[in-house]
């Protein structure tokens, strides 16, 4: 049972496919509410991919870092999201429509390659070839071209330095937001303290974000697994405005 | 000038190759507006035939007609594996319709690095790496190749193209002014 | 029977050398007498046109129309003189320091199809192609000519030739070992 389940989760390539057949099979609209809802299983999904590839499992975390915002924002409207947290919400929506978009028109794709083929006309001309050589062709212009194609042969797949920094960067995220929640349950305690007959739903919910919580837990095991990556090197060209303490940066460089 | 058509596909025919109308106007010696028109020309006199011209982007190169694949399949004995697996038909496709697209635009929208199926791509000649004229990250379209194996003879033939296009277009002016941002993963 | 010429014409078009009426027949699963009336069809749908059909004795293939001739001479000639570039120069330094070498590693090695620049390399005399004694894909391997004009007498005479060999040859068994894996992003 466990083994076919790990497998179905395997199949998932990366995050947005993973998200958007959860929302799917909720038959939901990609919205913020959606997201919210389909928070938990996107997580306990992540928390099964811990025999992956690290640089899987890193796409996985990075999109589960804004699940958590958006289903923290769910939990408690009141919380306080910095303008580059609520960003990243609007984001992922976006993301996630362009990928459906993507998504289903290949499936038309899929059935147009599945059709007939055009064809090109083979190359045939049976002259003897004359030998006509390009000046550039020298020993010397050779030879630094084979050492370019070298230089650019690709490296099996190393995490890009920059998806690290952004993953470790994530477990800041989860320690600011956890703090943030339990200071807005402490208030809304204090603010609900009084109020009868709101008790038990009140409780409930208490129950849920704590459950949350310790879902966060579990993310951050991922993310652990993530910084301990050893290889570093960045093959990646991309920027990355993710700005970190040096702290950060230093610890992940000596795991 | 009646017969610059015939030229035309005299020279397609021989060439194999896509070539592009910069080149084919320099080889007939007349200006691409008159390339342009030899090539809507010749295109309505293929029309119904077992030969068309297949267009992508500024260059063009002929191909037979798609009904006659299976034919052409028995004479050639050779049978093109066109399976290009989950994560390729996905970055084919946002190759094919938001070209010419980065690669951190695709990253974007997979939400994973696609550094290796780009690449996978590429030596299959499905998709090629042109430079930006814009910028330092190159950019992705599909190549005839790709155009070939669906049987279509240019972007346009593909279902819904203008429609899928516009809606990707919706998000674009979003989307552009992170670049790098999230989806450098 | 109505596009029997036009599956005629397409298959003409892949066929780059003469074929019998008897194979046409064979393969379009019809008579000959079908083919002699699709030829005949098709020979007048042709008229005019920039490609037409040449017969010798019970043989037939395409060809282009003869007023063309001036401008495919310049094409031909163009293959023959212009700037193979930087692919040009990065294919020969594969063929050179691998040789002999498959297309399917020199596309892996370089991350792109080569189809259209290895054409252009034997089209110069650069390489050649030979027969792969130990399977069906051909080698590539450079000519005669293109050492001389180094001024190399050997392969093994080109600098670092170990060295770079090896590094090729390395790629190659990594590649193997996590081909499949290459795919998946």
């Amino acid at each position: 049972m466990e083994s076919t389940y790990i497998a179905k989760i395997g199949s998932f390539e990366g995050p947005m496919e993973l998200l958007l057949s959860l929302i799917e099979k909720r038959k939901l609209f990609i919205n913020e509410i959606s997201l919210s809802e389909v928070t938990d299983d996107y997580l306990s999904h992540v928390r099964r991919l811990n025999d992956f590839p690290i640089a899987r499992i890193a796409n996985f975390i990075i999109v589960a870092a804004t699940l958590i915002l958006i289903k923290s924002r769910s939990l408690l409207p009141e919380i306080n999201l910095t303008e580059e947290e609520t960003e990243s919400i609007g984001d992922l929506e976006k993301r996630l429509s362009l990928y459906k978009i993507v998504r289903d028109a290949g499936v038309r794709l899929k059935e147009l390659l599945a059709g007939p083929t055009i064809w090109e006309r083979p190359y045939a001309r049976n002259k003897i070839p004359i030998f006509s050589p390009d000046e550039s062709f020298t020993v010397e212009n050779v030879h630094s071209a084979i050492q370019s194609v070298i230089a650019n042969l690709p490296k099996k797949e190393i995490l890009p330095k920059v998806t690290v920094k952004k993953v470790v960067s994530i477990e800041e995220m989860i320690n600011s937001i956890t703090e943030r929640i339990a200071k807005e349950i402490k208030t809304s305690f204090s603010k609900l303290s009084g109020h009868t007959g709101e008790a038990s739903t009140h409780e409930n919910k208490v129950n849920i974000i704590v459950g949350f919580l310790a879902m966060l837990e579990l993310v951050k095991q991922g993310i652990i697994l993530v910084s301990q990556e050893k290889h570093f090197e960045d093959i990646g060209i991309e920027t990355n405005r993710l700005s970190l303490g040096a702290d950060n940066l230093q610890q992940a460089a000596n795991n | 000038m009646q017969n610059t058509d015939t030229i035309l596909e005299a020279l397609l025919f021989v060439k194999t190759e896509p070539i592009s109308r910069k080149k084919l106007a320099e080889f007939m010696k007349i200006d691409e507006n008159g390339i342009n028109k030899a090539l809507a020309s010749l295109k309505e006199k293929l029309s119904g035939r077992g030969v068309r011209i297949i267009e992508n982007g500024d260059s063009v190169m002929l191909g037979t007609a798609p009904e006659a694949s299976g034919f052409i399949e028995a004479i050639l004995k050779e049978e093109l594996n066109k399976d290009l697996g989950r994560a390729g038909l996905e970055t084919v496709s946002i190759v094919l319709f938001k070209s010419p697209v980065t690669k951190t635009e695709i990253d974007f929208i997979r939400g994973v690095n696609s550094q290796f199926i780009l690449r996978n791509l590429m030596v299959r000649g499905l998709i090629e790496r042109v430079p930006n004229p814009n910028g330092r990250s190159s950019l992705y379209q599909p190549t005839f190749e790709l155009l070939r194996y669906m049987g279509v003879s240019g972007v346009d033939e593909l279902p819904d193209y203008k429609a899928v296009r516009d809606s990707l277009d919706n998000f674009k002016a979003t989307t552009e002014s992170e670049e790098g941002g999230i989806g450098a993963a």
